[in-house]
């Protein structure tokens, strides 16, 4: 950290703000390039986790860059802008130095406006393009769009548009996504592969795909905005909307993060359980990811077997927590309520259960020579641009980058138990088809170390009725089943937030399938999709 | 020669997986299925007590129920489910009290997510496990939790 | 008063909510009057229909899980003969709104309703398609999917065990079992002319 | 053993009663036809509700059980509703081959039933080159595949035609090249002269590891001749949402749906004629009061029986594997599959020969 400091004291534009466990710095807005390339290619931070935008009011519009380094990847350096004033809302395009910037920035432009000169390809990502305003703004008018009638009529030949600047003075560039001799193929928003609503455009000339575009927002529910008019504890129930596969992991992190801020002291049986619940509900989301996978390649009976197997853990949920995919469990300060007396025996007949079936699996679809025939070497994701991606989870530890959150910045119990982190270096489907489940086996490891420790006392700490962040920005990270999840909020003090953002795994591991996608077959997209294991309503929030 | 000595073996190797695919599931055929009859086991089947179907009030024998209408839950529902509608009664003393008229609870946007049972400070609501709500109708998902002339339960009965 | 015919096998009629939407149904079939004839090959056509509505796959979000699962083995609704999910929609007779509908998407699950063969059938299934769920309050999201399609069964719960959604499909059945199918189609050719 | 020949000849003469030559000639005819589209629609229905019985045993699921007794009225349950169902006309396509395309499929599938061997001398057609008939027009479906692809005006049906065709041209070669090494043991295309060949012992013991590699490499090629199985790319569903049929609804759809588990049925009875011996019981030379117990059992038993146990192979690879991809199944085809089939006729001819 010294040498960053003592590198960043060198230059007037900044303002460096240390805390225990991340770095703020502040810069003008002219010079957010410039810090850029000095921080990504001076001092190694080659990792862009996401980019919040952030509304003022008066003092403008601004734009938080959370960065790390791989080398030290348990620290977060939060770059923070702001343009002060609302008419002037441009700021210099990143991407050219992360790849990850694309999707942000289009993302910050949606719901803000803010311009992000030299962006090559500045498009509405989540919302229609005929829509009006910018709804995270404070000032959106909530009846200025009604219910659209006609499909939103996308040309084939789409234009991207960019803002370039050009001898000093702005000048919007259109540019084709296609061309127009294309053979261009919808691949959603209603397809059985598509696991959700995600619309993708792909050119393919005979069975290979050359160029694709994905297509957000057929799920856009505007969390973010919702959150900013409910309490902590109602939050919760969105997050858990979020990725509803990975539900109770989200929730966690909303939950950290106001702990965090209140200062609140989780007793131990809640971080136990909440652990427990979180590798459980990776399990689950793990089988039905292995399922949907097995399914897209023609294989019915796998997926049913995966969800045969997945239903034990919804008994094991519905019988403590009440709920089946959504569990509502983790509250702030611990858990809702207390374990149910069988949940510990259903947990110890589980883990027997699952070994013996993920070697089934194991039989039936790994060893498959047809399936590992359309697996393996296929989308090559190196590890290089996994970073720059910004792709993280399983997806990217099949490509050998080491970014498991629960090894490097433990939270809840992880830091007792013994796990290993799953890594492979292949890079193609076959790994990240055979990290998941083998991360079901060390999910399986840590459940089996803390299911008999569970230390008895309370199982929420006391909070007052009605729970007020005290005012600051917070964020925290969890790992969920696709990524490390990240959650944002900004506090004025009040008892509802003043902004909310969730860092979506998923987002980034769409883009990267305009990396990995082309000149592939239109069923390793498919593969390639399942792969990557994106949830789609967790991206469009 | 090693080519095609290769090319035989990678023909049994697969052969050989593609047999023990298959004979797994062959195994699962044989298991027991594990299937629910859902409509055949009513009644016999029993669901978990805590699941989260329905919110209900429960009553005494006397048609009576705990409820206050203090509100609570109506400001904790994340989106309006419930209505509360109150009256002002005036006791013996002259005091001025709300009393609950209807609590209307509209199953069709609840979301299960408990702030509601949680917060209520006298114990009023409740979860059942029933499930069965599927209507033609979406106002038949608007339900009146309290019955039809019950009052508040009073504390030395209690 | 009980409806006859409607018989689902192991459950009662009283077990059933909202009969009396059936009564009525049943009632204004009756007034327009409907010879013995077609009578019966009418009943024969919907024991053919109800017991067998092959869904769409289509899913927004969590709701779409829950339906994976009415899928897998154990709820199993191919006891129902409904697990011929098609992907087509011209092949489908029932659609299964699982999960919200957005501003961006309504215009989709429009066509994709149009796109469907008569007869055809919707179930709104979860908070979010009833009545726009945990996002009811937000800039970008329908407040049921009854705005643009109409809607037969509304299947509450957020999201609705696979058993909720079974119930539903034996309601969607039992609906079409008290429809005249020769005065169906007669609608939507009227309906179609109109347009 | 029993024969239909009483029977069929029994129509004869009673047809010959009331009408003259021409006549009777034409009302067998149309007897036969009709008794074949009865036996088409009834196969169809009985194999799809097995496959759903079956595919659900492979899932540890219960599969249909409401319709009837164990779910046995489900397949007509369906059939009643896909009938009612409408049909629906599309802008912008070509009309006519839109409609006629099922039709071809469906009419191609017929008339291979039609030479198929049921029973003892239950025989609609009885070629002396019925092998290369059976061939011939077990190919003729794909042109009503690639015509309902390129009508419907749709780029997803357009790529499963275009897959179902390059599929079909593949495989026909090593559905053929297996056959022909049938033939070749036999020394005959007569499809009844096959089967009585049999009668010692079915082709598949008698023809040594030939006949069984044939039998295996017949069985491959089939299914991925009628896009079943791990071969279902055209309709891949999870990559074309319904492949070369996705324009189609209600009863043209429901050819498709039909033809498909009848083209299952041919593919099975074929390799049930041609390595198992058709209607034929098993005999074993020298064990008599073996071969009269299996006498007693009726031909079409036995026909139907061996083709059962074929399609439930069928079923089973199809519910335990994932989809190929378009060059794997091309490489299997021509790099593995093609010539095993080559080396194995000349294996055969070997054995013929010595």
């Amino acid at each position: 950290m010294e040498t960053l400091e003592k590198r960043l004291s060198t230059l007037e534009y900044v303002s460096v703000e240390n805390e225990d466990d991340r770095t703020t710095v502040t810069v003008a807005p002219e010079k957010v390039l410039e810090l850029a390339k000095i921080l990504r290619y001076e001092e190694k931070y080659d990792f862009l986790f996401d980019i919040v935008g952030m509304d003022y009011g008066d003092e403008g519009f601004g734009v938080i860059y959370y960065l790390s380094q791989t080398e030290n990847p348990a620290r977060l350096t939060a770059v923070k802008t702001r343009t002060g004033s609302r008419e002037k809302n441009e700021l210099d395009s990143v991407c050219e130095i992360w790849e990850s910037a694309n999707v942000y920035e289009r993302e910050v432009y949606d719901f803000f406006g803010i311009i992000f000169i030299n962006h090559p390809d500045l498009r509405r990502i989540f919302l229609r393009t005929d829509w009006n305003g910018y709804p995270l703004r404070k000032d959106y008018d909530f009846e200025s769009n009604s219910i659209p009638v006609h499909n939103e009529l996308i040309p084939d030949m789409e234009t991207s548009h960019s803002v370039y600047m050009h001898e000093g003075h702005e000048e919007d560039v259109t540019r084709s996504l296609f061309d127009s001799n294309e053979y261009v193929v919808n691949f959603g928003p209603q397809h059985p592969a598509m696991h959700g609503v995600l619309h993708l455009r792909v050119s393919i000339e005979g069975e290979e795909v050359k160029n694709i575009d994905p297509n957000f927002g057929y799920i856009h529910r505007g969390i973010e905005k919702l959150c900013e008019s409910y309490t902590y504890p109602q939050i919760l129930h969105l997050v858990d909307r979020l990725d509803y596969l990975s539900g109770t992991m989200n929730r966690h992190a909303v939950c950290l993060c106001c702990e965090k801020a209140l200062g609140l002291e989780v007793p131990p049986r809640a971080q136990y359980v909440r652990t427990i619940i979180d590798e459980l509900t990776r399990i689950a989301s793990h089988l039905l990811g292995w399922g949907c996978m097995c399914m897209d390649m023609g294989s019915i009976t796998a997926f049913v077997y995966g969800m045969r197997d997945r239903e034990k853990i919804m008994d094991i949920f519905e019988e403590t927590a009440g709920g089946r995919l959504m569990p509502n469990y983790n509250i702030i300060g611990g858990i809702a309520r207390d374990i149910n007396p069988n949940f510990i025996r259903r947990v110890k007949e589980f883990i027997p259960y699952m070994r013996k079936m993920l070697k089934e699996h194991h039989i039936l679809f790994t060893g498959n020579p047809i399936a590992t025939g359309r697996m393996k070497k296929i989308g090559y994701l190196s590890k290089e641009r996994a970073i720059t991606t910004g792709a993280t989870g399983p997806s990217s530890r099949a490509s050998g980058w080491s970014n498991d959150l629960r090894k490097i910045k433990p939270y809840s119990a992880y830091d007792k138990v013994d796990f290993d982190e799953v890594l492979r270096t292949g890079g193609d489907t076959f790994d990240r088809y055979i990290i998941r489940l083998d991360e079901i086996e060390q999910s399986l490891r840590i459940i089996e170390q803390l299911i008999d420790n569970i230390p008895e006392g309370a199982f929420a700490a006391k909070t007052g009725a009605i729970i007020r962040l005290p005012k600051g920005e917070f964020i925290q990270r969890v790992e969920n089943a696709r990524g490390q999840f990240g959650v944002h909020i900004a506090s004025e003090g009040g008892k509802t937030p003043y902004r909310v953002k969730f860092r979506s795994p998923s987002l980034v591991l769409v883009n990267a399938l305009k990396e990995i996608v082309p000149r592939h077959k239109i069923a390793d997209l498919i593969m390639i999709g399942a792969s990557l294991d994106y949830v789609i309503p967790c991206i469009d929030r | 020669m090693n080519e095609f000595i290769k090319y035989t073996v990678n023909i049994a190797k697969g052969l050989h997986m593609l047999c023990s695919g298959m004979y797994i599931t062959m195994l699962n055929m044989i298991r027991p299925k594990i299937t629910e009859q859902y409509p055949e086991n009513r009644g016999k089947k029993t669901y978990f007590e805590n699941f989260r179907g329905e919110l209900v009030m429960p009553h005494n024998e006397n048609n009576e129920h705990k409820c206050t209408a203090c509100g609570i839950c109506m400001m904790n529902c994340p989106n309006g489910t419930i209505q509360i509608v109150t009256s002002v009664l005036t006791d013996e003393t002259g005091k001025n009290k709300k009393a609950l008229d209807r609590y209307v609870y509209d199953l069709g946007s609840c979301i299960f997510c408990a702030l509601c049972t949680s917060s209520c400070p006298q114990g009023a609501i409740q979860w059942t496990n029933a499930f069965e709500h599927a209507v033609y109708t979406k106002d038949k998902l608007k339900k009146q939790l309290n019955r039809e002339g019950s009052t508040l339960m009073t504390k030395n009965r209690q | 008063m009980e409806v006859k015919d409607i018989r689902i096998r192991n459950m009662k009629y009283e077990d059933f909510n909202d009969n009396e939407y059936l009564e009525n149904y049943v009632n204004e079939l009756k007034e327009n009057g409907v010879n013995v004839f077609v009578g019966t090959f009418s009943d024969i056509i919907n024991w053919g229909r109800s017991n067998s509505v092959w869904p769409l796959t289509f899913a927004t979000s969590c709701c779409g899980i829950e339906f994976m699962c009415v899928g897998a083995a154990r709820a199993d609704f191919a006891r129902f003969g409904w697990e011929v999910t098609r992907n087509s929609p011209r092949q489908a007779d029932v659609i299964f709104v699982c999960g919200t509908i957005v501003h961006k998407m309504a215009p989709v699950l429009k066509r994709l309703y149009d796109q469907m063969a008569e007869p055809k059938y919707v179930i709104a299934v979860g908070s979010c398609a009833i009545g726009g769920g945990p996002f009811k309050k937000s800039y970008h999201v329908l407040k049921g999917v009854d705005e643009i399609i109409p809607v037969d069964v509304y299947v509450p719960g957020c999201p609705p065990r696979p058993e909720a959604m079974l119930y539903g499909m034996m309601q969607l059945s039992r609906k079409i079992k008290v429809q005249n199918f020769f005065a169906l189609s007669e609608k939507s050719v009227k309906h179609k002319s109109e347009k | 053993m029993y024969s239909f020949k009483d029977i069929t000849d029994g129509i004869d003469s009673i047809l010959h009663l009331f009408l003259n030559d021409t006549f009777a000639t034409l009302a067998e005819l149309i007897l036969a036809g009709l008794a074949l589209i009865g036996a088409y629609a009834v196969l169809a229905l009985t194999l799809i509700y097995a496959e759903r019985k079956i595919c659900a045993a492979f899932q540890c699921r219960i599969g249909p059980s409401r319709t009837g007794k164990w779910g046995v009225f489900q397949t007509v349950a369906d059939m009643i509703k896909i009938l009612f169902k409408e049909l629906i006309r599309l802008d912008h396509n070509d009309r006519f081959l839109f409609r006629v395309a099922p039709f071809i499929v469906i009419i191609a599938s017929m008339c291979t039933f039609a030479a198929l061997p049921f029973a003892k001398n239950l025989h609609a057609i009885d070629f002396n080159m019925g092998v290369f008939y059976l061939i011939a027009v077990s190919s003729l479906g794909v042109i009503g595949i690639l015509l309902a692809g390129w009508s419907s005006n749709s780029k997803y049906t357009m790529i499963g035609a275009m897959r179902s065709g390059a599929q079909l041209i593949s495989y026909e070669i090593s559905a053929g090249l297996s056959l022909l090494a049938v033939v070749i043991l036999s020394g005959t295309m007569k499809i009844s002269e096959i089967v009585e060949q049999q009668s010692e012992m079915w082709f598949i013991f008698r023809g040594h590891v030939p006949a069984i590699i044939a039998f295996f490499t017949y069985i491959i090629a089939g299914h991925a001749e009628t896009n079943r199985g791990p071969f279902d790319l055209p309709e891949a569903e999870s990559e074309l949402t319904a492949g070369y049929h996705t324009e189609y609804s209600g009863i043209q759809f429901g050819f498709y749906y039909l033809a498909e588990y009848l083209n299952m049925f041919i593919v099975a009875a074929i390799a049930a004629v041609m390595f198992f011996g058709g209607w034929m019981p098993l005999h074993v030379s020298g064990w008599d009061g073996f071969n009269y117990i299996m006498d007693c059992i009726p031909s079409f038993i036995w026909f139907f029986g061996k083709t059962f146990a074929c399609v439930f192979i069928a079923l089973w690879v199809r519910w335990s594997f994932p989809r190929l991809r378009i060059d794997q199944l091309l490489n299997f085809e021509w790099k593995i599959l093609m010539p095993i089939c080559l080396i194995n006729i000349i294996l055969m001819s070997l054995i013929v020969v010595f």
